[in-house]
């Protein structure tokens, strides 16, 4: 009986003490003598009691369970239908037969995946070293435009006119208001202009700010459109055509494709 | 220029597995880069589709070539890897790491349950094994191996687990689909309490007459319509 | 198991080339590390001179193969590398991890007061934003957008920063004379603690007529040459 001591200790549940007697007896799940299944199972429990150890829990609920197998084989046929609780033809036996089988196939699924988990560790992956290529690797290039920030300078100035007052930067002729005229004056004639050279004949700071201002709001309300047609072209201003029918035949011939 | 050499290259150089998006992903990227270039364009807009197809063809041509490594899929990545064979000398060259430490039987049957049943809740683990799971489910969350996914529709809303993309990388595998006898245990009945009833039994539900076996723990799988698994697998 | 597949195993993992005496190397350290393994233990004695001979049977496999990569000796030491008509992609495979991404707008606002305010400190900057600028500062800095440039004369020498060389090729600027509306923004003005007033107010303090202007916070600064400003944009 010592045997089963250290046998005892190594078992998952019952479940796996079950799979171990069956194994032992060299039958198979289906055709396992239930009773005598019983028998030794409950042994092992007893010698466990008598060796002091600490049964848990779920190997006493099997042990009843698999004790009122026993005593129903016990009965006669008729009255084994009559138990109570079992009016749908549930049979335990079969149920824990059931239960023995499902148990199996995880167990051995399980072996399976030790198997896999045991060749995992002996693939190393491909780990090559750094690329060399004789090219410098592009360096991290943000992806804006100076218009970009410029947006953001325009961000800083509404802010800063805010808590400041405005009349302090803007004291100049030029209003925002007069400069977006001019512009969409100056489009009248051209169908694109360089952003530089619109700055080329201020007269003033604040002019070069009103015209950056006018700019700004000629783009947001989709008048204007500012493009860099190259990385690090110059930007140039074009004017949004609103529609073709707007347009007399004239312009549209000497007009360059748009952007839009 | 072929598209799987391409895909050999990029792999053969790549830091860490890619997947077939990555890739695609690349070939726009080096497209990008190249304006003009008739050579890298022509790679601009493959489809992962196609990728998959070149990458299994690729795979294959390793395979036969019968070299120490091999191309393989885990996880949805692709990577070169060495052949287990190969191991001893690996291990001198890379030192022996400290490796996560096997997984203990408990774990490793409790892993194969959720593997193959989920989503599933921990009574229903439980129902398996006939033990408590929650020592274990502590190290296989622990591990990153099963995380939380969802709530069962019963009564009490019980948290439900599934396994992760690590799972699949700890076993090598490609997906839960190469999981070993697959649709077997996946189809085979868990009981489940009455109060627990699912309202749509679903997968965890198998006809009775598959546990009418011959042999040792063998199920007598009725013809099985190619169909039916497929459909129990997307669940 | 064949010697020159170990040795392509090894090569195939290796993170740098190796030479014949390396791989010897570790030949021996396999065996070591498996005693009374005879497989292992079988490649323990390995001559360099057949190492060699392996390797360069290998070579030739390679390039029978007509994949995508070779085996070659560069200077003594071994490895596997991509053939050179795959450069557009992993250009693209490298160029991955600097991919560029958009500046924020907190960034792109710090990067405009730094621009036409340099050279200032956090302090300063932040003066202007009214937040802090620590996160955006890192990305800056990472991005070589921006540098350390000096120390402030003032209590506790704070580092000032200003633009770098790269941040006018991104903008397509000739000199940060060109900066569109310079004056204008520079003439905002920064705040100063009287503790951190520095010197020489150099840039970083506005031109006094527009200090006059504003009511909170202003200070009394003495008379500025205008062609202050403009010198001080070049340094």
């Amino acid at each position: 009986m010592a045997e089963y001591k250290v046998k005892f200790e190594v078992f998952e549940g019952p479940l796996d003490l079950l799979l171990y007697l069956i194994k032992k007896e060299e039958v198979d799940i289906y055709e396992v003598n239930l009773t005598q299944l019983a028998t030794q199972f409950i042994e092992y429990i007893e010698t466990m009691r008598l060796l002091d150890l600490e049964i848990a829990g779920e190997f006493l609920v099997m042990a009843s369970t698999l004790m009122y197998i026993k005593s129903r084989e016990l009965l006669p046929l008729d009255q084994q239908v009559a138990v109570e609780g079992e009016d749908e033809g549930e049979d335990p036996r079969w149920e824990l037969i059931r239960q023995l089988v499902e148990y199996k196939k995880f167990k051995d699924a399980a072996a399976q995946l030790q198997t896999l988990e045991a060749r995992q560790e002996n693939i190393f992956p491909r780990l090559p070293g750094k690329l060399e290529l004789d090219l410098k690797p592009p360096a991290p290039r943000p992806e804006v435009s100076l218009f970009d920030l410029l947006n953001a300078v325009n961000a800083i100035l509404k802010r800063v006119g805010q808590r400041e007052d405005a009349r302090d930067i803007f004291e100049d002729k030029w209003t925002v208001s007069e400069k977006i005229e001019h512009l969409l004056g100056l489009l009248k004639e051209r169908a694109r202009l360089n952003f530089s050279e619109l700055f080329a004949d201020a007269v003033s700071r604040s002019e070069v700010v009103v015209t950056f201002l006018a700019l700004l709001e000629l783009i947001r309300l989709k008048q204007i459109v500012a493009v860099q047609p190259e990385a690090f072209g110059a930007i140039e201003i074009r004017r949004v055509e609103p529609t073709a029918g707007a347009l007399s035949p004239a312009r549209l011939a000497d007009s360059t494709p748009q952007s839009n | 220029m072929e598209l799987k050499s391409i895909l050999e290259s990029l792999l053969f150089s790549a830091q860490k597995p890619m997947s077939a998006k990555e890739l695609r992903d690349l070939l726009a990227a080096a497209a990008e880069q190249t304006p003009g270039d008739l050579t890298t364009g022509a790679f601009k807009k493959v489809k992962e589709g196609e990728i998959v197809a070149a990458l299994e063809q690729l795979s294959r041509e390793h395979a036969e070539a019968n070299r120490s490594y091999r191309l393989v899929c885990v996880a949805g990545a692709w990577q070169f890897v060495t052949q287990p064979e190969y191991a001893p000398w690996l291990k001198a060259l890379v030192g022996l790491k400290n490796r996560p430490s096997r997984l203990s039987q408990p774990a490793l049957e409790t892993l194969a349950i959720i593997a193959y049943r989920q989503p599933l809740t921990r009574v229903e683990m439980e129902q398996v094994r006939g033990v408590s799971v929650d020592g274990v489910m502590q190290t296989l969350t622990e591990r990153g191996l099963v995380e939380h996914v969802g709530r069962a529709e019963v009564v009490g809303r019980p948290p439900t687990y599934g396994t992760t993309a690590l799972f699949l990388e700890y076993f090598g595998l490609r997906s839960l689909e190469e999981l070993p006898a697959a649709d077997e245990l996946r189809r085979i009945e868990v009981k489940k309490p009455v109060s627990l009833l699912t309202a749509d039994p679903g997968l965890a539900t198998a006809p009775p007459e598959q546990l009418q076996l011959k042999e040792e723990g063998k199920m007598q799988n009725e013809e099985t319509e190619p169909g039916k698994a497929a459909t129990a697998l997307n669940n």
